[in-house]
């Protein structure tokens, strides 16, 4: 199969599903001729015209509302959030507005939107532009998260995003972007809500998120060649969340590992983590283990950014552990 | 009043009247449903501003679409709502507009356009600049009115939203309805210079009207709303106008921030309704005795809407985690919670 | 001891820190003469003037952003956010501002200012008006989470929060600011990271947080009359989060179930009830119970919200069931 | 440039001269560093608009503040830093302004009252503000520069943070830099309307200024930093200025955005190095060569704070959880994480 960068797929989703239904308009700042600065949306504005490829002034609240709004009436906005870090911005518009529109209106209203943003460290960016804010989002109801973890699923889950009645949020890796993954020429799109096996395996689980899915696949690797037989699974969606995929792995090994590069602390791994207890706990070996990003803001420096987040080497060393039936804490 | 139109629009100047006194008649029945404890929450009521949302919503076409704000009543009539689903949905009752599940600060009625009241000040600017949005994307002539209070002019959400109205030529008119406060607080305390000139200053055409004045309104609001369906919008419009009740049905002990002459001024002198019927009679479109059969007549209609709601049934327990999602009938039986 | 509200228990606390500090002041909306419409304030306009009790116009993230450099500078806002519903309007301010100002300054700098908010459903406010959105803040590095949870605790966790050199969001229950408790004449202060035992007991722990402190004394009440011992821990700050008397109770009772008003979906009860499976898990009978508010948008009609949060009756009937050894899931 | 002043202000001159060739020398290796792949991340160079921060920063106390940008070294130099702490800072050196834990985009120099560089575009823009309160408040006399882009200036913020400094008089000056871009594209496609009437519209006094004539910039700075310092305040500057560079360091194939020309012209007509040195010399300030040497020296003196920086220490890796809160040495070593 031809392999494509995620940047590319998430560009042919983009096309694909805007030569399929007019209705759909991409708005955000940078995106037309520039093409965003991950250049993730060349070509775009040249094809569909600057109605449907809006370059915005920077006004992060203003263009998310403006979406809600032209949601509610019979479009479908994919909003451009240029760092997954300016959601803080429009949280109020996104969950205030677009999540509960459906909900407060008894069905008779409802948002399909889109917002695409990203998330991720390790790329020097410091503070403000490195975090993995999934969590927040994920904790309103009446919001869809999808966390792709390579370029087959940034395409396959942004098309079902864009279809979906929902307002959705979706967090690519910015580390990612130019990263190849195998992605079919025909059309397909990726379910949301359901999990997917990367590996197999039958001594430990390892569940990751978005770019965590490759830690830990690489993690894996390792363990194997040691003896150890690791499953890794990917949600791709945290909500909706593939529970009966996530239990039936953990039921099947007795060991998991949650990794996801939000912090750690009020994140996702939490309740990932609960759920996992909640319903396997007579068939675990050990508590379920969380391993997500330092509960510190994210250092400028090298040498303590790359400490935060985790890494195939933490992620083997705690799964060995595991294994090997030591009791390990999260903290 | 604004110079006087031939009777030949007396459907018109009655159809305005009419919906000016069903306002006043809704909110009536609402204050007394509140004092009499049997509207679950507060509300907030229109009274007194009448004229701004009539003398606009009479310049729509049912197409159009208006937002709303936490004080929405007045919105939601003007623009064409019943008052039985409107009682309903502010008693909690399953036949309410939003089946319940909005209440008074979300009302909506979008089979007349009206995209919803809004309990965030300012939060549907965005909404509906995107209404705008929409209309121009999909070559739709339909124009969206944002209706939201001189308060909310502080919110930095009105200026992100307008620059982008303005830069590209949206079929929106921003209605400022001034009533001089901000909850319990003067408005004039808290916003420096001039609210017609923050408009301005984006390059929109502003405009100040007298918002007791139902036919100022209404003419402003005909030719401006015919101008954005052309695509010369946006605009602006300020309409001074004021309340005559508390911020919020509770808010009785007002007079630290506010006083009972101010009140009384506004009540006697520039009473929308009292001005209107005034106007009417003196020009022969209308009988006072026409008017008393016909105010009586939408008395009785609240009072049969307000009896209907009350005793309409609540949504089935089992509603409380329908329509989270459009596509989850049940958002917590579902695995996928 | 004299019973004071939990409206003017805020009230002295705020006047007793500014009597003593003159750089702490209050900003917000109607906060001076209206004493906000909760009427928490009222007085103290006439004591401190103007220029520390200060109105603002209805613009959140403007005066999160004015108290952050204030603080930043000198002085210690007391940021009044009428509704906690807003906070989505402040959340940049607040967490890519203040919550990093000292890391990002290497220590040089700091934002010492309190957000008071407040949380709770069950006022038939809807859906943007009664929200309990403490989880949001708590996953954020650098920002403190204080949830009194009665007059007591609101009295001496605002003194604290005001003297604290990091920001600090305080979220009051909005049901209880007429609830009366014993609060001392003489000055106090109740540190951060030190959980409460409300009531001890030994065959169940109920972990609750703000008004779910009421909610779970009232279950334990009940359960006393069917001889079961149920013990009562209020964290009062989340974070810092008293892991070890937490622990403590789950080793002692081996039982626990964590009750709060947040939605329960990647809320805090993930985040409590991983750390206590984590550390206590072979001290465990059964795994940490969750009990959030439904993962819905709050709905207006009272027949429906009723049904959102948690209840004496709904905590007492699961402790019940983990007592007798059911398994029980959270969903 | 600006009328010519008595050579008794020669001192002055040279400060400011000096204080925008340093910027320029700093920004220059910056851009090596970066180019050399000595640098992590990226950074947004100041080159071409030294004139706006001197002329500003030469105009305030060590005890005024100022907030910055993402585009900050300039600001940052002109407040008084010293290169050897800031290269550290861009390499993420532990003898950096912030340990290396800031980087170029959150450069500060607390010492000298910068309050900080800022990620966010508009950021900045409620701590300048609140800044201007503290002074207020503790009746203290100094006076707060708020510096961000026309890019900013779509940002709701900016209008509701002005609206507060109008209403209670703060001593605070908006200091917009109009570059005429933001980012890739040309700001006048993404602002509607005029930048100094949105400033108007809430009484703050508003000024345009040529930002590449440093004397002007200067003598406009200094009335209204006094008038700020008295009480008169806020006030509203809108320089005209240029990026000589792209965005950022990276952003090297720019064509499609901004032409070769355009640059050219301002680069080679409007330098305001070089216009000020011309004058300077045409004054008899100083002479030629005076100027090469005190060049040379700049270009020393920055040569060797790189390498200093260069083989500077990284923090200790135990760092990395310092500074979480002010209370607490290591947050992850607490119970309470
Ligand atoms: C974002 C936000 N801030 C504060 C409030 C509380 N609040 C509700 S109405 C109101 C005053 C609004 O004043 P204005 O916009 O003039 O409308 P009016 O009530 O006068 O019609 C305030 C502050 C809110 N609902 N939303
Ligand atoms: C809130 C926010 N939105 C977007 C960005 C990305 N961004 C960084 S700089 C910039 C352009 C800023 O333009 P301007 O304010 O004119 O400053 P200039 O770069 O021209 O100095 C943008 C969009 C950001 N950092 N913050
Ligand atoms: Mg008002
Ligand atoms: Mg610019």
């Amino acid at each position: 199969m031809r392999e494509i960068t995620l940047s590319q797929a998430v560009n042919e989703a983009l096309a694909e599903e805007m030569r399929r239904d007019e209705t759909v308009f991409i708005i955000g700042e940078d995106v037309a001729e520039a093409g965003t600065p991950f250049k993730v949306l060349s070509g775009l504005v040249e094809e569909f015209g600057t109605d449907r490829v809006v370059d915005t002034p920077i006004a992060e609240p203003g263009f998310m509302g403006l979406a809600v709004g032209a949601a509610m009436t019979g479009t479908r906005p994919v909003v451009d959030l240029m760092f997954g870090d300016f959601i803080y911005l429009i949280m109020d518009q996104l969950c205030n507005q677009a999540a509960k529109t459906h909900y407060m209106s008894g069905g008779k209203m409802s948002a399909p939107l889109v917002v695409r943003t990203n998330l991720g460290a390790t790329r020097r960016s410091a503070a403000q532009h490195s975090q993995s804010l999934h969590a927040l989002v994920a904790h309103i109801p009446g919001l869809k998260v999808a966390l792709p973890s390579s370029a087959y699923e940034a395409k396959g889950l942004l098309k079902t995003a864009i279809r979906d009645n929902n307002p959705v949020v979706i967090f690519e890796d910015k580390l990612m972007y130019n990263d190849k993954a195998p992605v079919p020429e025909e059309e397909y799109l990726i379910p949301f809500g359901e999990a997917h096996i990367k590996r197999a395996g039958t001594d430990v689980t390892l569940i990751g998120t978005s770019s965590m899915v490759q830690v830990c696949e690489k993690a894996a690797g390792n363990l194997a060649a040691e003896g150890i037989s690791a499953e890794v699974i990917d949600p791709r969606t945290i909500v909706p969340l593939d529970e009966a995929a996530l239990l039936a792995s953990a039921k099947k090994t007795s060991r998991v590992i949650v990794v996801d590069e939000g912090h750690q602390s009020f994140g996702i791994t939490g309740e990932i983590a609960s759920r996992i207890n909640e319903k396997a706990f007579y068939h675990l070996d050990a508590p379920v283990l969380r391993m997500g990003a330092m509960d510190v803001p994210v250092p400028f420096t090298p040498v303590l950014e790359d400490l935060t987040v985790p890494t195939p080497q933490s992620v083997a060393e705690n799964a060995r552990k595991l294994v090997s039936g030591e009791m390990i804490h999260a903290a | 009043m604004s110079s006087a139109k031939t009777s030949s629009n007396a459907e018109d100047y009655l159809r305005m009247y009419r919906q000016m006194v069903r306002i006043r008649t809704f909110e009536d029945n609402a204050n007394q449903l509140y004092l009499s404890a049997k509207m679950p929450g507060l509300t907030h009521m229109y009274s007194g501003e009448e004229a701004v949302a009539v003398g606009i919503c009479e310049a729509l076409r049912v197409t159009d679409k208006i937002t709303s704000t936490h004080r929405g009543h007045g919105h939601c009539v003007a623009k064409g709502a019943e008052f039985k689903e409107m009682f309903c949905e502010l008693l909690g009752k399953e036949e309410g507009y939003c089946r319940g599940k909005g209440g008074s600060m979300h009302i909506a009625d979008q089979s007349n356009g009206n995209l919803g009241a809004n309990a965030i000040v300012g939060g549907s600017m965005g909404i509906a600049t995107g209404s705008a949005y929409t209309a121009r994307l999909l070559g739709r002539d339909d124009v969206t009115v944002c209706f939201f209070g001189d308060g909310a002019t502080a919110q930095g959400l009105m200026y992100e939203v307008m620059n982008m109205a303005a830069l590209w030529k949206l079929p929106v008119i921003y209605a400022c309805e001034n009533n001089g406060y901000s909850e319990y607080t003067r408005t004039d305390e808290i916003a420096a210079g001039s609210i017609i000139a923050r408009a301005e200053a984006f390059g929109i055409e502003a405009h100040q009207v007298d918002g007791q004045d139902v036919l100022a309104v209404n003419e402003l609001a005909q030719k401006l709303v015919a101008r954005a369906r052309k695509g010369e919008g946006p605009f602006f419009i300020e309409l001074m106008t004021y309340r005559y009740h508390g911020h919020h049905v509770g808010d009785i002990n007002r007079e630290y921030y506010r006083s009972k002459e101010e009140e009384r001024e506004w009540k006697q002198n520039r009473d929308p309704i009292i001005k209107f019927r005034g106007w009417l009679v003196a020009q022969g479109v209308v009988s006072e005795g026409e008017i008393d059969a016909m105010n009586a007549e939408i008395e009785r209609d609240a009072a049969a809407a307000v009896e209907y709601a009350l005793n309409a049934s609540y949504p089935d327990v089992s509603e409380v985690d329908m329509h989270v999602f459009t596509d989850v009938e049940h958002a917590l039986s579902q695995p996928t919670a």
